[in-house]
């Protein structure tokens, strides 16, 4: 069966389209177009996934130990997601079906790693501007990084074990201070 | 050079405190890599904020990029959406830089340009594996279409910087702006040059 | 007293036959090359040796010292004229150094670090080429070719097998196998030939040793090529050593 | 292609390794292609490795490794064959074959494409059939060649009338008018001995004719004094510079003085051995020539024991195969030894170490004539003519926009007009002087002497008159030089790549002042780098075209900004046709502007203060 794509006929009477392109709050590329009538009531609403590579392509046919490191640069902000999935797959072609504890550990710490900068990078990044941005950006914006940085230079001069020592901690600091900035979630209702 | 031009405008004359540089940023058929490496010039962003404010960026969720003084942009020219966007950041940014691999030659994504357009949608949408039975390619007028190959931003405007790296290290992105801010030709040393 | 000749202003003994490069080499002062090699016959191809003896260009690979020269080596024009060489060299392959094994042991990397080569400039040729994993330990990779002919004259010269020869014209020109099939399996090459260490950039790889060595810790991650002195014409493979070492280790 | 045949090949050719070249035009011209299989049969019979075979029939435009049809239809393709209209009749041509240029029919049976100059400038459009060429093409003539091909008839049961090639010899002046019997100078030689002959050509001043001017003395003396277990005498009869056919003429009508002069220099510098490299674009001359030296040899005027004088000199011809290149000398040897065209790094020179390493003199068609006339005439006499530092005539192929295209001999420093004059031009706009490889001369320069101190030739004059595109003649000497680049050094290989891109770039108007820098730039980069003259002359004719003819230039820019190589619309050409979309969203072209203005609207409405960009609340931003 041939399903037709849904696309956004406009129907009859004629929807003013209302785009927010690019949406900026995510990684990747991405526009959404709002159809709505004279009294602004919304008939659709479509996400549209704008960027089209073809990674899937064209890594057919190179030597498969580069294309962890290709596909990595599928997202600058999970680069590590795509660099396990692309070793995952690659431990069926090499026949390493049973990976090492040593490989195992790695990758999970690996992720770990990414999970901390992930959430840290997404409240201060994506989250945090629509908040503080609504609440007097500079000074909010400034009172994170601030913060941020003194806590940094504290933990220079603190004991921390050798494995953590450095962006280690630093991100984890990151993830705690992005829970307690949680709290100002819900004060976008009174803009 | 352009970068005269940048240092005119912020040496402080005597009366007059200095204006803010206006910086946009944009990716276009990047990853955000390089966004994040600007971002891992860590806490190096306060005295960068005294000297420049963001006009479009995924930082302000600005839509389009008014008058600025340096566009920072990341990213290849892979679709049409990308051309226009450009072409906007060209027309109205005084100083353009192209930051990282894909906006300096192409990136990984140039790696299909040696492949036809047509077979890569068509095996991606069609003859794939795992595709659902008569699935077809996206045709939404919503969606931009791709070129027939990826562009460096070179090859479709005129680009007064290039920033290499994939991504750019953090201290390589600060060196190249303090400098260029400053008003000197912009030069990476060993250790802050490097393509991969 | 043997002669000398002045190299940017620096006095460098040669032993008479010997090319200007050859002898600053020798002396540890690095002129940028590609496709010169302290082992192997000179070639003259790459250009990026280009040097000016009393005003005028010459390939420093190619010409014999001689008492009294005064060579420019390092000066802002030359090194202009060698980062337009090396655009064209990057727009003329593929060269995505990201996804590249060879990345930080490549020479054509390191002199485009050394040069300061912060865009390709022209645009981009993307060509076509394949990729012949036929061998079973050595991986040849067409697109990052430089047509140095560094392989072509390690086979002829030390192995003596003619494993590898450039076929077609201009930019046509292209890297091709002994063997009636095209596929370097259906050669005698080993990954033991000396032609299999000597690739400058990664064209020619030994299988199982991509991306051993981390970011940081390979050959030009740790000096410019600039500071390999003598050795510079060695073609560096960090990647070699560690496999090596995980043998021997 | 039976064993058996190459067997038959290979055994005529002594299964010389040296003579691989030969060998493989042979068999090109019997299958029509060289198939892997007969490369690997060869390099099997000569003990060579495959790659070298290989590498040696990639090289060369008229060896195909792939099939390239039963007819090989290869249409010169010089600015002056433009000039005569030759790409439409092309076009003519693949119409009724249904193919398009550079192709191979379906059916494999003819593949229609250009070639560099042919030498016919005087008497175009020309184009190779098979290896052979056929002049005064029109399109009567393209009609019949497409129905001959069509009923499979055999290119030599062809109208022989098609094959004709006059000498068109307008002007004769010492040379052409010469008046010696055949061998006549040679007997004169013999008698007087090297060191007088030597004597002779010293005080005659003679420099080479091929364009570089070297002096045939000194080169004759160092290749004589240069130990050797040989030494060799090739004339270099490739003559690749596009415009120009004068050693055509000398080998098809002067061939005995050439020979007589290749005598002359083997007695001189104690050779007994000499090659004529004839370019596989003469192919038509071969048999003749053979002939000829044959008959000389029974007349006793060459080889063994010559006019019993116990001197001995034979020669060979070795035929080339399309490579402007292997006019530059070592580059020749090369060719000559099997191998591809490629330059060897100099010094050291020919005269040293040349065909087989041993001590050679490579002297073009002309030179080796005119030694002979000076054996006979005398060094004094010759040095009468002419200017002190340019001594005697020199043949002068003139073409393009004249009454009379042909040969014509002048005394060294004759003007420039003079010469136009003599040919009939009017309303001349521009000269090239020296083909591609020289400089380009406007109407205010036409006062200027041709001779070695002020307009340097290799005897190539293409005429250009007012109503010439001096443009298209730039852009026709971009493709020429990145066709004939022989790809060993990156700035000749890559730079004459990238200037014919930008020709063609400014040619699809897209280009802009950045795009004429750029070609200055490749122009600074190319000279004293390249690896030989072809890179360092590549952008001679067309930075003097530029500079002189800049109107032709500018008209072409399409916008005084930076503007993309590619067309931006037709970018998007296979997105269309897979998607099926031809909304305006699926275009680059004209709506570029509209759509930015649009953009504009939008941003400015987004904004409703000029504040900072931090105030504007990012999750109110609705576009109207």
């Amino acid at each position: 069966m041939n399903f037709e794509l849904e696309t956004a006929s406009l129907p009859s009477e004629n929807l003013r389209r209302v785009a927010i392109d690019p949406v900026s709050r995510v990684e990747g590329h991405g526009k959404v177009t709002i159809l709505l009538d004279e009294d602004n009531k919304v008939h659709q609403v479509r996400l549209h996934i704008v960027e089209f590579r073809g990674f899937e392509r064209f890594i057919q046919g190179r030597p498969y130990w580069e294309v962890p490191v290709m596909v990595q640069r599928l997202c600058g902000i999970c680069p590590v997601s795509h660099h396990l999935a692309a070793s995952k797959a690659l431990d069926l072609i090499v026949g390493a079906s049973k990976v090492t504890p040593t490989a195992d550990k790695m990758r999970r710490l690996m992720h770990y790693g990414q999970i901390l900068q992930s959430h840290a990078l997404h409240f201060f990044h994506l989250s945090s501007p629509d908040l503080l941005f609504g609440f007097g950006s500079s000074l909010g914006f400034t009172l994170a990084l601030v913060l941020f940085a003194g806590i940094r230079e504290r933990l220079d001069g603190a004991d921390v074990p050798l494995a953590f020592k450095g962006t280690a901690i630093a991100m984890i600091t990151a993830g705690f201070m992005s829970l307690a900035f949680m709290g100002f979630a819900g004060l976008d209702r009174f803009q | 050079m352009a970068h005269e031009y940048l240092n005119d405008t912020t040496s402080p004359s005597a009366a007059a405190t200095p204006r803010k540089l206006k910086v946009a940023t944009v990716s276009l058929a990047g990853c955000f890599g390089c966004h994040m490496s600007f971002l891992d010039i860590d806490e190096r962003l306060l005295p960068l904020l005294e000297l420049v404010e963001f006009d479009r960026s995924p930082l302000t969720d600005i839509k389009h990029c008014g008058p600025c003084d340096i566009g920072l942009i990341e990213g290849g020219v892979c679709n049409a959406e990308n051309v226009h966007v450009l072409r906007e950041f060209r027309a109205n940014c005084k100083v353009l830089i192209a930051l990282g691999a894909c906006a300096v030659n192409g990136g990984l994504p140039a790696q299909r340009n040696h492949l036809a357009l047509a077979d890569i949608l068509q095996m991606v949408y069609r003859t794939g594996h795992g595709l659902a039975e008569g699935s077809s390619i996206p045709d939404d007028p919503e969606l931009p279409l791709p070129l027939n190959q990826v562009h460096p931003v070179h090859e479709v405007v005129k680009i007064d910087y290039f920033l290499p790296g994939c991504p750019p290290s953090g201290d390589a992105i600060w060196a190249f702006l303090t400098q260029l801010i400053e008003g000197k030709a912009p030069s990476l040393g060993h250790g802050l040059l490097h393509y991969d | 007293m043997n002669d000398s000749f002045l190299l940017d202003g620096e006095d460098i003994p040669f032993t008479p036959g010997q090319t200007v490069m050859q002898a600053a080499a020798a002396a540890g002062k690095y002129i940028p090359h590609l496709c010169w090699h302290p082992d192997f016959a000179a070639h003259g191809s790459c250009k990026l040796c280009t040097v000016k003896i009393g005003g005028r260009f010459a390939t420093s690979c190619t010409v014999r010292a001689a008492a009294g020269q005064e060579v420019e080596n390092r000066t802002d024009e030359l090194d202009a004229k060698r980062r337009t060489l090396l655009q064209l060299l990057f727009v003329e392959g593929n060269h995505f150094c990201p996804s590249c094994e060879k990345s930080g042991d490549c020479a054509l990397q390191a002199t485009a670090y050394e040069m300061g080569m912060l865009t390709p400039h022209f645009d981009h040729f993307y060509p076509d080429r394949p990729v012949d994993a036929s061998h079973p330990d050595v991986l040849l990779e067409f697109n990052r070719c430089i047509l140095c002919e560094l392989c072509v004259r390690a086979s002829r010269e030390v192995d003596g097998k003619n494993v590898f020869a450039l076929a077609g014209r201009g930019t046509r020109s292209h890297l091709v196998v002994n063997s009636d099939s095209g596929r370097l399996a259906d050669t005698d090459f080993t990954a033991s030939d000396r032609a299999a260490a000597v690739c400058p950039v990664g064209v020619i790889l030994k299988k199982r040793l991509g991306f051993t060595v981390p970011i940081g810790a390979r050959t030009y991650d740790l000096n410019p090529i600039s500071a390999m002195g003598a050795n510079a014409g060695q073609q560096a493979d960090s990647r070699a050593n560690a496999a090596h070492e995980k043998e021997v280790g | 292609m039976a064993t058996a045949e190459l067997e038959d090949i290979l055994e005529r050719h002594r299964r010389d390794p040296l003579r691989l070249l030969q060998i493989l035009i042979e068999l090109q011209a019997r299958d029509g292609w060289l198939p892997p299989a007969t490369l690997s049969a060869v390099a099997t019979a000569l003990g060579l490795p495959r790659a070298r075979v290989e590498s040696t029939a990639s090289f060369y435009s008229f060896l195909h490794t792939h099939p390239a049809g039963d007819y090989r239809i290869l249409f010169s393709d010089n600015i002056t064959d433009r000039m005569l209209g030759n790409m439409a009749l092309m076009q003519a041509l693949c119409g009724k074959l249904w193919l398009e240029p550079g192709k191979v029919s379906e059916d494999g049976l003819v593949s229609v494409a250009t070639t560099s100059c042919t030498g016919m400038c005087d008497q175009g459009p020309a184009l190779l059939a098979n290896g052979r060429t056929i002049t005064r093409l029109a399109p009567e003539r393209i009609d019949e060649m497409a129905h001959l091909i069509r009923r499979r008839v055999p290119v030599g049961d062809w109208p022989p009338e098609w094959f004709h090639v006059e000498d068109n010899i307008r002007r004769r002046d010492v040379l052409l008018d010469h008046g010696l019997a055949p061998g006549q100078a040679l007997a004169v030689a013999l008698d007087r001995g090297a060191t007088s002959i030597l004597g002779e050509i010293e005080r005659s001043a003679l420099r080479g004719r091929g364009g570089a001017g070297f002096g045939s003395d000194i080169k004759w003396r160092s290749c004589r004094d240069a130990w050797g277990d040989a030494h060799y005498v090739i004339c270099n009869a490739d003559e690749g510079e596009p415009g120009t056919f004068k050693d055509r003429v000398l080998l098809a009508s002067y061939f005995d003085l050439v020979v007589d002069g290749m005598c002359i220099a083997g007695m001189a510098i104690g050779a007994n051995k000499g090659f004529i490299y004839l370019r596989g674009e003469y192919r038509y001359l071969l048999d003749r020539l053979e002939t000829r030296l044959a008959q000389r040899r029974e007349q006793g005027l060459l080889g063994r024991n010559i006019l019993g004088c116990g001197f001995t000199f034979d020669i060979e011809i070795h035929l080339g195969a399309g490579a402007y290149i292997c006019g530059e000398e070592s580059a020749l040897i090369e060719s000559l030894e099997g191998k591809p065209g490629k330059p060897r790094i100099r010094p050291p020179f020919p005269v040293t170490n040349g065909y087989r390493g041993q001590p050679t003199t490579v002297n073009n068609v002309e030179t080796l004539a005119l030694a002979a006339l000076i054996a006979v005439r005398g060094g004094e006499w010759f040095r009468a003519i002419g200017t002190p530092a340019s001594t005697g005539t020199k043949l002068l192929s003139v073409s393009g926009d004249v009454e009379r295209p042909g040969i014509y001999e002048f005394p060294f420093g004759v003007t420039m007009a003079e010469v136009l004059d003599a040919a009939g031009a009017c309303d001349t706009q521009a000269v090239t002087s020296a083909g591609a490889a020289g400089h380009c001369l406007a109407a205010d320069e036409f006062g200027r002497r041709i001779a070695f101190e002020d307009v340097a030739t290799g005897g190539s004059i293409m005429v250009f008159d007012a109503s010439r595109d001096m443009f298209e003649v730039a852009r026709n000497f971009a493709h020429f030089f990145a066709h004939e680049s022989c790809g060993f050094c990156t700035p000749c290989r890559v730079g004459t790549a990238v200037n014919a891109r930008l020709m063609d770039k400014l040619a699809a108007d897209h280009g802009s002042p950045y795009d004429l820098d750029e070609m200055a730039k490749m122009h600074r980069l190319m000279q004293g780098a390249s690896h030989c003259g072809l890179g360092n002359t590549a952008t001679i004719a067309i930075d003097d075209i530029v500079a002189k003819f800049r109107p032709a230039f500018e008209r072409r820019l399409h916008s005084p900004e930076y503007e993309p190589a590619f067309d931006l619309d037709a970018a998007l050409s296979q997105a269309r046709r897979m998607t099926g979309r031809d909304d305006p969203g699926a275009h680059l072209g004209d709506n570029l502007e509209a759509l930015a203005e649009e953009r504009a609207h939008a941003r400015d409405a987004a904004k409703p203060a000029p504040s900072s960009a931090a105030e504007s609340a990012p999750s109110k931003d609705l576009q109207p």
